[in-house]
Parts: C-alpha cells; structure tokens; sequence
C-alpha cells in the first residue's frame, strides 16, 4: 500500500539518512526508532509531503505521491508535535475546521465524548491543560475516515488510562484495514496486532 | 596632451573624478568582499573538522 | 549537451572548474578596462552640452545596465533552482544578490554625481534614479531575506521566489515611475533628464561598449570567486570539502 | 470535488472572521494608527489648508499602506507557530485557494474597514468633496492587492526574527505602483482631473494580482514549511 524505496533526506545541508526503503501495507504499524536528531520527524514530514526528500520516491497504492498529491492527501491524516488547536477556538470548532479541510463530514462533538472531553468541548482550547489539548488533537483521529495515519510523539503528555485508549484505538484502526506510523519514545504494544519498528540509527 | 587642463575636467573634476573613484572603490570592494567571504567559509569549515573530525561524512 | 551541463553542474566540478576559470576572466576585465577608460577618458569628444561631465556616462550607464542584468541573472538562477533544484542555481542567485546591489549603489551615486552639475542638487526624483533606488530596495530586501533564514536551502528557495516576484515587478515600477514623474516633473528639469541617452556619437559609443563588457566580465569574476565560497559552504558535510580544508 | 473545495473555502473564512470577531483588538489596531499616523501629518508639517490638501492623497494612501503592512503578520504567523498551518498545507483542496481564502478574510478585517475610516481621516485633511468617491473606490481596487502581496511576504517571513521589518522591506518596493496610482487618482480627482486612467490601473493590477499571486502564496507557504 505503502512503499519507500531508496529515500534520503536531509536538515539543511546535512544528511540524516539514505537508501532507507520499507512497505506497509493495511493493518500494520510501523513503529519508527532512533536518537533524537535522527531525522524521525524529518521522515514523517517527508511521507507528508511537506518535506521534500533528497531522493527517493514514495509511492501510495502503486502510484508516486508527488503525481496526485490530492489524492494521497485525502488518504492521510497527520498529526504532528504541535496540537494544531488556535487558543481561541473551542475543541468542537478545531476539529470541525480540520475535518471541513478534508471536506469529511465533522462529528466534533461524539468524538470529544467519546474521548472522555465532552466536558470541555465548548471551551476555548487555551484554558485546557496539556494533557487534555493532546488527547483534544488526537480526538481529530476519531472523525477522520481517512486509512494512513501519520503520528508524531503520539503518545507524548498522556497518563496511562489515555494511552490504553489510544492504542485500543490504533487496534480498531489496524483491524479497519488501516495503516499507522508513528514514533514514540515509549514501546507501543497492541493485543492482537503486530508492531514494525525501524530503527534510523543504522541507515 | 596638457595634463593639469586633464585633471581639471573642464570643471567637472570633482564630479568625473568621483564618479571614476566610486567605481574603483566598488570594484575593489566587491572582490575584498569575495576574497573575506571564501576565508570565513573556510574558518567555519576548519572549526567544524575540529568539531567533529569523524562526522565529516 | 545534457551531460556537459551535468557533468559540471556538480557543485565539486564546478569548484575546479572555476578555480581555473577566474585568473583569465580577470585577466581579461583588466585588459577591457584599460582599452575602456582610455578610450572614455582621453579619446572620446566632451559633449557640447554637457562637457567633459558626459565621461561620468562610461561608469554610470554600464553600471546601471550591470545593475538590471544581475537582477536578471538572480531571477533566472532563483528559478531554475526552485523547478529542478539545482543546488548550483541555488548558490548563483546568493552570490550574485550583493554584487548586483554594488552596481545598483554605483549607478545611483554616478547619476547624482552626473545630475549636479546640472540639476544644482545631489538628488532629483527623475525617473530612472527612482526606479534605480527601487530596485537597490529589491536587491536589499532580497538579501535581508536570505540573511534572516538559517537553513540554507530555505534561504535560497525563498528569496528565489521573492527575486521572481521581483523581475515581474520591474517592468510594472519602472512603467509607473515613468508615469508618476511625467506627471509631477516641472518641465525645466525634464529637458535635461534625457542624461542617459544623449546622441550617441560612435566615439562615445565605442567606450561605453567596452566598459559594459568590462562590467560583465568583472562580475563573472566575482561571481565566481564567490561561487567558490558558496560551494565550501553548502557542501561542507561532504568527502571531498573535508579533503580541500585539510590541505 | 469542487462542492469540497467551496466548504473548505467557506469554513478557512468562517473560521478566520470567527477569530477576528473574538479578538476585536487585533482588527481594531490598525485603524487606530491608521488615524494616528494621519493626524501626525497637520502636527508635523502645518495645519495650513492649502498644504494638507495637497499632502491628503499621499499621506492617506502611505497610512493605508503602513496600517496593511502592521496586520499582515496575523494572517499565518499564529497558525505557523499553533501547527494549524501544517493542516492547510495538507488539506486535499488547492492551497492557492485557501491562501486566496485566508488573504480575503485578512482584507476583509483590514482593507475594509481602512476603507470606511477614510473619508473620516479625509476630512481632517481637507479633501475636497469631488475626490471622496474616487478616494472610496481607489483604496476599494488598491487594499485588496496590498492585502495580496502582503500575503506572499507573511508567508515568505514565517517564524523568522525581526519578522515584522523584514516583511516591510519585502513587501514595501512591490507596493510603490499602487502607491503612485493610487494616490495618483485621489490627486487628479482632487484638482478637478479624471481619475479614470488611475483607477482603470489600480483596477488592472488587482485582476492580475487576483489571478496570479495566490499561487505565489501556496508556493512561499510550502517553501516556508519545508
């Protein structure tokens, strides 16, 4: 579903890494590893399309991202360290702004609830602590339809109970077919789903 | 040829001769520039082989 | 010619490749302008208007003209770095950017030093030194641009598009320059404006070539030298910049 | 597709006049120097008619300019530094035309009420009454592609120090023909001249400006976030 071949990327003028190739394909995540400075965002960025590698390709369904970026961005729902929530704005319109962008249709409000926010949903995402603006963005990955995510540090700034539920959250995902990259210094274990992991050290 | 009458421009030295010596500071400048800009690349380069010798890969 | 283009649009062939190139480029600008000035200074005819003051035209029309060519050539390299990203492109548009500014700052204190004798003031707001002061404004904008970002590709992609938006502009300011000091120049001052182009007497003529191609020449020399130092910069986490350093 | 493209367009604008609605303040400060900036002028050259009025066209056209320049670094500073501009970037919808969108929303909290203010302003300078119309429509043609421009250096200067001079230095060489014809038709329409070849200028500009510089603002903003 998801192919690397031969990607290089780089921070400036500086290498991070090359010839770094892998697949993926539905229901798999790929836990990505290494030091950091590695150039585990950089990696992420460039999956994205907001980076542009040094060479290499990637290619969703067969077909180069850079051919039909539309395409492929209506495919993928990325979120990255910052929350991406405006202070001013509550929960419910953060969200409904992200999913109008990728012209879904917004259920803000249930997946607040869902998230255990529902409470806050109507305030504006300033007064929430951190760890409530986290798990705010990442309540973006329960009105998304879309089947790649692409996850920086998700689990960052998330007490134990929300980090069960996202990962019982990843599993219904994996079991939909979907595929998940992320990085995260914390080891990801899902029940029945088995975990990637590539490590940037050695490339 | 009367070289004082030369100087003098016809009255215009200060500005013909200004214009003339702008140009040469110009010139001059620019390859100063040039020359100092290539020694501090150099210098940075140098400070970083001291850096990290092993990493220049 | 694809991969002549190829072959030395490589930043490390390029590298020698100018190294060789700029002892005769200068070599050459010497001679042009020896055979310039003394050709403007001791050959040409004074104007009948103007005087021996009409020899300051071998600096400032040159200079001037120096000052649109650049721009042009950082435009050009600008875009050609941003469609194929051609690290090489990238480093031309950087280094050009100052040189070109020291020309656009020498064609405006030329045509100052030309206007007063006429003009009996230092500055007057005619039409080409306005648009010249515009464009020493582009220039500097686009180096503050560049000054102002640390990651260097950024830089260099970013003030490629500013430099593009720039050319565009160019045309655009100079038309409304040109309309705005029709409109607002007193008529006593614009029958002398015509200073850059007065008739243009073959022996006057001859010079103001040759100074322009001195010009060029200058500013592939420079150019190059610069080049050279955008090279070591940009490539210093290669083998082969490592090797250079050391020796 | 395009039903998706219009909701994207709709809701960057709802969602960028929502915010202007919370925060008056920041649509509110460049129409007070806008006035201050303008009221400098009597105090600093003479309140003597005669030269105010022919000072009124310049001086209300550069406060405009000034006014547009101070705001534009709300236009995508804050979404760069909050991370909500990565989302626009990665929105399956042309980004040339959420910029387009965000720009509208920026003219319509700046440009606009510059706009409104200005024959306020006019009248403090002695604007003769023939020229109010072509005051009006002139800053109506020239705000927009101030607006426009600004956009391409705001997106250009993201997240850079001393972001705020840098972006006037960018921007402020690009904004001198509609400086020139702007003021130009105020000018002519105030002695009594017909401003129609300014206007039909400032006129031109803006269908160009419309035309090409949003794709110069997808184009900085990807360069930006690169």
């Amino acid at each position: 579903m998801l192919d690397v071949e031969k990607l290089a990327c780089t921070r400036g003028d500086r290498p991070l890494f090359r010839d770094l190739s892998f697949s993926l394909k539905p229901g798999e995540l790929l836990h990505l590893q290494g030091a950091n400075g590695s150039g585990k965002t950089t990696l992420l960025r460039t999956l994205c399309g907001l980076s542009r590698p040094a060479a290499g390709t990637i290619r969703w369904k067969g077909r180069s991202v850079q051919d039909d970026r539309a395409e492929f961005l209506s495919q993928l729902c990325y979120i990255g360290h910052p929350n991406a929530l405006h202070g001013d704005l509550t929960g419910c319109e953060n969200l409904d702004f992200e999913a109008c962008l990728n012209s879904a249709r917004s259920a803000a409000r249930t997946a607040l609830a869902e998230a255990g926010l529902g409470t806050v949903a109507s305030l504006p995402t300033k007064l929430l602590s951190q760890g409530q603006k986290r798990r705010t963005a990442l309540a973006r990955l329960r009105v998304t339809s879309q089947p790649l995510w692409i996850l920086d540090e998700p689990l960052t700034a998330l007490d134990r109970r929300s980090t069960e539920v996202l990962q019982e959250l990843f599993g219904q995902h994996l079991g939909r077919g979907g595929l998940i990259i992320l990085t995260s210094h914390q080891d990801v274990s899902l029940a029945d789903w088995p975990v990637l992991t590539l490590s940037l050290e050695g490339w | 040829m009367n070289w004082s009458e030369f100087f003098a421009m016809g009255g215009y030295a200060l500005y013909v001769w200004g214009s003339y010596a702008a140009a040469a500071i110009v010139l001059l400048l620019n390859v100063v520039a040039a020359r100092r800009r290539e020694q501090s690349v150099r210098r940075e380069l140098q400070n970083l082989q001291t850096l990290n010798p092993s990493d220049s890969e | 010619m694809f991969d002549f283009l190829h072959k030395y649009a490589s930043p490390r062939n390029f590298y020698d490749f100018a190294g060789i190139l700029i002892p005769w480029l200068a070599g050459v600008t010497v001679v042009l302008l020896a055979i310039g000035l003394y050709q403007g200074l001791f050959l040409a005819p004074p104007d009948y208007q103007q005087g021996q003051s009409v020899r300051i035209m071998f600096i400032h029309v040159p200079a001037a003209w120096m000052s649109m060519f650049v721009y042009m050539v950082l435009a050009g390299a600008g875009a050609v770095g941003l469609i194929w990203h051609l690290k090489l492109a990238e480093m031309t548009a950087a280094a050009a950017a100052p040189i070109g500014a020291s020309f656009t700052f020498l064609a405006l204190v030329t045509g100052s030093l030309w206007g007063k004798p006429m003009w009996g003031t230092w500055w007057a707001w005619d039409a080409r030194l306005t648009s010249e002061l515009i464009l020493l404004f582009l220039y500097l904008g686009f180096m503050a641009l560049q000054a102002a970002i640390d990651d260097p590709k950024r830089a260099a992609r970013a003030g490629a598009l500013l430099a593009l938006i720039g050319v565009v502009n160019i045309p655009v300011i100079h038309f409304s320059v040109q309309w705005w000091n029709t409109l607002h120049q007193p008529a006593s001052v614009s029958s002398i404006a015509k200073i850059g182009a007065p008739a243009i007497h073959p022996s006057l003529l001859w010079p103001l070539l040759i100074m322009a191609i001195a010009f060029t020449v200058f500013f592939a020399v420079v150019l190059l030298m610069r080049l050279r130092a955008e090279i070591l910069h940009r490539e210093r986490y290669t083998h082969w910049v490592a090797e250079r350093i050391k020796s | 597709m395009s039903s998706g493209l219009f909701t994207a367009v709709a809701c960057a604008l709802r969602r960028d006049l929502t915010l202007a609605a919370r925060k008056p303040a920041d649509v509110a400060t460049p129409l007070v120097f806008f006035a201050i900036v303008v009221s400098l002028f009597p105090l600093g050259v003479s309140p003597e008619p005669a030269i105010l009025r022919g000072l009124g066209p310049g001086v209300l056209w550069v406060a405009a300019l000034l006014a547009t320049l101070l705001s534009l670094n709300r236009l995508f500073s804050a979404d760069y530094a909050d991370g909500s501009l990565e989302l626009l970037v990665l929105s399956p919808q042309p980004l040339a035309v959420l910029a387009a969108a965000k720009t509208l929303a920026h003219w319509l909290t700046t440009g606009l009420p510059l706009i409104l203010l200005s024959p306020v302003l006019a009248v403090q300078l002695y604007l003769p009454e023939a020229a109010y119309g072509t005051l009006l429509l002139a800053l109506l043609l020239g705000t927009p592609v101030l607006s426009l421009i600004g956009a391409v250096g705001a997106a250009l200067t993201l997240g850079l120090r001393g972001g705020g001079v840098l972006l006037s230095l960018l921007v402020l060489p690009l904004y001198t023909p509609i400086l020139i014809f702007g003021a130009g038709a105020v000018t002519a329409a105030a002695s009594g001249f017909s401003p129609e070849a300014h206007l039909s200028l400032l006129g031109a500009f803006l269908v160009v400006a419309l035309a090409f510089v949003p794709w110069a603002t997808a184009a900085a903003l990807r360069i930006s976030l690169d």
